[in-house]
């Protein structure tokens, strides 16, 4: 039985990452999980210059998820090439650096500096402010996707995976244009935009006013996502959006991710990435499965 | 990898005054806790999925037992669940988490142990383990339903303020101080932003060293996702701008690097 | 205490009604509830003839929600007019009938036909699917909202409510586009399309593979979307989507919306709109709130 | 509104067989409920928000007691939770929904109670309450695990199938009546699609009066969301196309009224 998946040529051990954000760059839940056990560990974004983020609260619980605007806070990319890529490299587990920016000389210089760093893969986070198209991001305008995945293309030396928002009417539509722009891979879904009001103080719960919605509660959304691009675009999809057991990832797989990343369920269940990684060789054991692509997108 | 959330049992629950409930746990947590650091708390109900982070409010190691004393916030809350919580139940907790006071260097000085409101449980620790010249209790309750009052008589002198003056000083922590005329060359800390931001003043004008503990909405409690983040006068050498984690660099900080 | 509200000239006593689909025409729940109490009804949504709807499974239990894809199965404007608002009639309640069509003859059919029918407002479905335009629903493209608003304002005897669906970009863009058509009110959300899969069987949770996501884990984009909305036209919203509590309708009136409809929460709490109603009230008591319009979207 | 979700009490829980449960509540459902119908169960996780319809075993109206009885359809469901109920827990419920089994038409004839897998248990109320000429009672278990056995045995003459062979025929319900030569002039019948549509062919083959109980996923159970249809021969009254709802028109339907 063959736990390895191949995203855009790079070889993981299973098909189990983190998602971007959730995780830092491993070195806190190193303390719980042995990262060693992980496909591929998927950094918080990072962007050319250090960000402070939002202020606080920057997170709130939601019914069966969370909220978060943290606002990309990051320490930039010179003291993550320093620190956190070291780190990593101490452990046996893919590299995927999570790249952000409000406009595309930003992601460029972040894709262009990791270039020669001994990374795996980069996955770009198209849900940012973009600051030449009003609030909207970039993730939600096709043409400013397949323009920015095209100028990243160019000078990246890693494969490339395109992180796309669900906050969009036709994420195929989305999808197809990162594939047109050579995009090695897709991910999503990221946050769902939300609002939480707390009707005591009659004030936001994050001091964003909004916040990304993650957790349970996004994983039919995500999953439908995931189905519906795998059925648009001919390159891997990493699936995530509230992925906790092992049968929220399988699912996820049967719908056409070749991968899957974990995310708020790290923050109530540290151990959740090994039990997934655990429970989906089991079901693949139960129900026969030789491979992990033999799995994937299988239900139509 | 030596961490893990684990399912720590009730021992016992009690309500300490309105609202207010001690809870004694049994848990791994308590082996290496010390006064200052909190657990995340979890409830069982999938519908709250983060955690509560709850200061530690007396460790009994060989016991391998936490005591956490804590306020319901209101119906429909995950406090609330806790509180129905009985001898026997299991409730879930990681921990302990972030750093405690720095309580040995206390060691002969002349310290306020100040607490406030809900922020009064983890001064009891502190106040057993340090060891100084001369330990100064002043905590700060709404009116007259003073808990853990006994426990910190046993362990040094103690000042109380009620915001309804039924005991001790009518006002806060601050007036009591001002009242009985006390003064310090250390301060530990925990409570209300309006109060640790007017100890944090005081310290300051009269160059005291003074540690105080902050609170944040966390959402991983371990220092991965950066929710819980205070305000720093320098660049913090870990986040890189001028920010701290309360959960994994706190909760306890000295006065002056941080902003409030 | 004035729990009276206004919506487009018709007032309610109220502002509670219910989500279209989720309360049939108030018979089975009149078991349950007194439906005097409700400010509102609104019907499941009717077209000009009879739809058999889809085929079943056609609900699916997602984490702290349902998914749905009843499909509008609907007995048509005919029998409706005969049976269900002389139903309706017997009680001191507005009734809203919700309208859908796969074309705009089918709901301009609808509209004509209920315009001498003694009913109170009517709400515009415009997430059906949109024959003409492919797989997407009128709700999700501007321009179409805006004509088909238009063409039923024409005919429309009754204010006209259209309700929005919020699988798109930019909420704000299409209820411009209904207030531009001269729509009198806005409804939303609408459910969030969502998939499920049931990893044992390999197959679709719904028969329909997609299906509409509600009940309280939608609740947090909801309420951003209605907030959104409020800052964007002058006409009145009803807001809804996972509202089970009255905290959870109390923050969406907080956050823009002058009425609110409970959907999904009937089903497992068949006294959710009374409670709602009661605790609407309670919480403008104690917080000395005169009037529900002065709580509507003070939250900025 | 003379209907409302109530707080069931549990009286008592135990299993019958491997996964399978039985469960008597307090309900104020049970004083007018009859054989084939059935009360929504509701979980206390809030994960866990819709129905699950259980069929209703037995009925002690005067007792207000209702016995359900129900498989644990695997790990991490509801029904796994309901397995878990302890007496003196509370479980809500809402009930008794849909109309049961027209058993009075069954006076003075010649009878087939059916039941298949965890279709069996309504089978058993119905049994208890039927007046009928000759009792005929063929239930049809995987294996030697003939839960209700004994309950049967006392209410009618009793034949029993099993997939494996253990007990009785080797088979189903229709290998029962074949292998035992029985014939009947009513059919009441309970249980899984195929063995449904198996006996519905033979009823209307031999031209017997045949209602047969089916199965939907549900969201409301009370007949307002179209959630949980089946197809019918002719269009319906109330929905004006060819479909009854289950938790309202049914789940009891005459044979030939539906199509499987
Ligand atoms: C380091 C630290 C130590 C603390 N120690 C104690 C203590 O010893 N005793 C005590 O009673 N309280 C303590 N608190 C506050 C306590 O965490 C909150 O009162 C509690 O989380 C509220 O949860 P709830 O279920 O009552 O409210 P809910 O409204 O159900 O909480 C919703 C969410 O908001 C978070 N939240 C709400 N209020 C706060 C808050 N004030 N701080 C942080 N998160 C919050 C909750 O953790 C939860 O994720 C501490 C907070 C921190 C940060
Ligand atoms: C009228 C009626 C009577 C029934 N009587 C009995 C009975 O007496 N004993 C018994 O063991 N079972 C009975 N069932 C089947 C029972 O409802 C399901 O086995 C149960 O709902 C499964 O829930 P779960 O928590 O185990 O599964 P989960 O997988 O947690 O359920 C998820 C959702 O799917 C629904 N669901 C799953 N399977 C079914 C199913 N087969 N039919 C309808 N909904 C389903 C659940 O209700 C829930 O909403 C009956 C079903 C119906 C429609
Ligand atoms: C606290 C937090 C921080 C996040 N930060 C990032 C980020 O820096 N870059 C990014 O692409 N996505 C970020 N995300 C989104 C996640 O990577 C993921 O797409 C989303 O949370 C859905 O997955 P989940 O439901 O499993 O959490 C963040 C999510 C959370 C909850
Ligand atoms: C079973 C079901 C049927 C629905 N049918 C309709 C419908 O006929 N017309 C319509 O406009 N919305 C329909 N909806 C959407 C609801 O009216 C509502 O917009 C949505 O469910 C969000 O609210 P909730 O989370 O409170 O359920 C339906 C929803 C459900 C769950
Ligand atoms: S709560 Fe995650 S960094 Fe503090
Ligand atoms: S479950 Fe709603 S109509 Fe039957």
């Amino acid at each position: 039985m063959d736990m390895k998946v191949n995203i855009a040529g790079v070889e993981w051990k299973n098909p189990v990452t983190v998602a971007s954000g959730t995780f830092g760059s491993g070195e806190e839940f190193g303390e719980f999980v042995d990262l060693n056990r992980l496909g591929a560990v998927t950094t918080k974004g990072v962007a050319n210059v250090p960000w402070p983020g939002n202020p606080t609260p920057r997170v709130a619980e939601v019914y069966g998820g969370m909220m978060n605007a943290i606002g990309l806070q990051n320490p930039g990319i010179d003291l993550f090439c320093k620190r956190d890529i070291p780190f990593l490299k101490k452990y046996d587990t893919k590299i995927i650096v999570n790249v952000c920016g409000h406009a595309p000389e930003e992601y460029l210089a972040v894709v262009e500096r990791l270039a020669d760093e001994p990374i795996d893969m980069m996955e770009i986070n198209i849900s940012c402010p973009n600051v030449n198209a009003g609030f909207l991001a970039f993730g939600q305008d096709a043409k400013h996707v397949e323009e920015l995945t095209a100028q990243i293309k160019k000078i990246a030396k890693q494969p490339i995976i395109m992180k796309l928002t669900p906050n969009v009417t036709d994420i195929t539509e989305i999808a197809k244009a990162a594939e047109a722009g050579g995009a090695d891979a897709l991910s999503l879904i990221n946050t769902l935009t939300g609002m939480k009001i707390d009707i005591n103080r009659r004030t936001f719960a994050v001091a964003n006013k909004t916040g990304g919605v993650s957790g349970p509660v996004v994983h039919p959304i995500a999953v439908r996502m995931v189905y519906q691009t795998a059925q648009a675009v001919n390159i891997p999809i990493i699936g995530m959006g509230g992925i906790a057991t092992p049968e929220d990832a399988i699912e996820m797989i049967l719908a056409g991710a070749s991968a899957v990343s974990v995310g708020t369920a790290n923050f109530y269940n540290p151990n959740a990435t090994i039990e997934i990684i655990d429970g989906i060789e089991a079901y693949m054991k139960k129900n026969g499965f030789e491979s992990v692509k033999d799995m994937v997108g299988i239900v139509k | 990898m030596e961490k893990k959330k684990e399912q720590a049992k009730v021992l016992s629950q009690e309500m300490l005054a309105d609202g207010i409930y001690s809870l004694w746990i049994e848990t791994e947590a308590a082996r290496t806790a010390r006064p200052g650091q909190f657990v995340s708390v979890y409830t069982a109900d999938a519908s709250k999925l983060l955690p509560r982070p709850i200061s530690i409010c007396e460790i009994d190691k060989e016991g391998k037992k936490l005591r956490l004393v804590y306020r319901v916030t209101g119906e429909k809350t995950g406090t609330k669940q806790f509180s129905e919580l009985k001898a026997g139940d299991t409730v879930p907790v990681i921990g302990p988490l972030g750093n405690g006071f720095p309580y040995e260097k206390a060691e002969g000085k002349k310290v306020f142990l100040m607490g406030g409101g809900i922020g009064v449980p983890p001064i009891l620790e502190l106040a057993k383990q340090m060891q100084c010249e001369e330990k100064q209790i002043v905590v700060g309750y709404r009116d007259a339903h003073t808990f853990l009052k006994d426990e910190f008589e046993q362990n040094g002198t103690l000042y109380i303020s009620t915001e309804d003056g039924s005991v001790g000083t009518k006002g806060n922590v601050m007036d009591a101080i001002r009242e009985q005329n006390l003064d310090a060359d250390m301060i530990f800390a925990c409570g209300p932003t309006p109060m640790l931001r007017a100890i944090k003043t005081y310290a300051e004008e009269r160059g005291i060293e003074c540690y105080i503990s902050l609170e944040e909405r966390m959402a991983c409690g371990i220092g991965a996702c950066l929710a819980c983040v205070c305000k720093t006068k320098e660049k913090d050498a870990h986040s890189n701008v001028n920010n701290k984690r309360i959960c994994k660099d706190g909760p306890v900080f000295l006065s002056t690097e941080v902003e409030l």
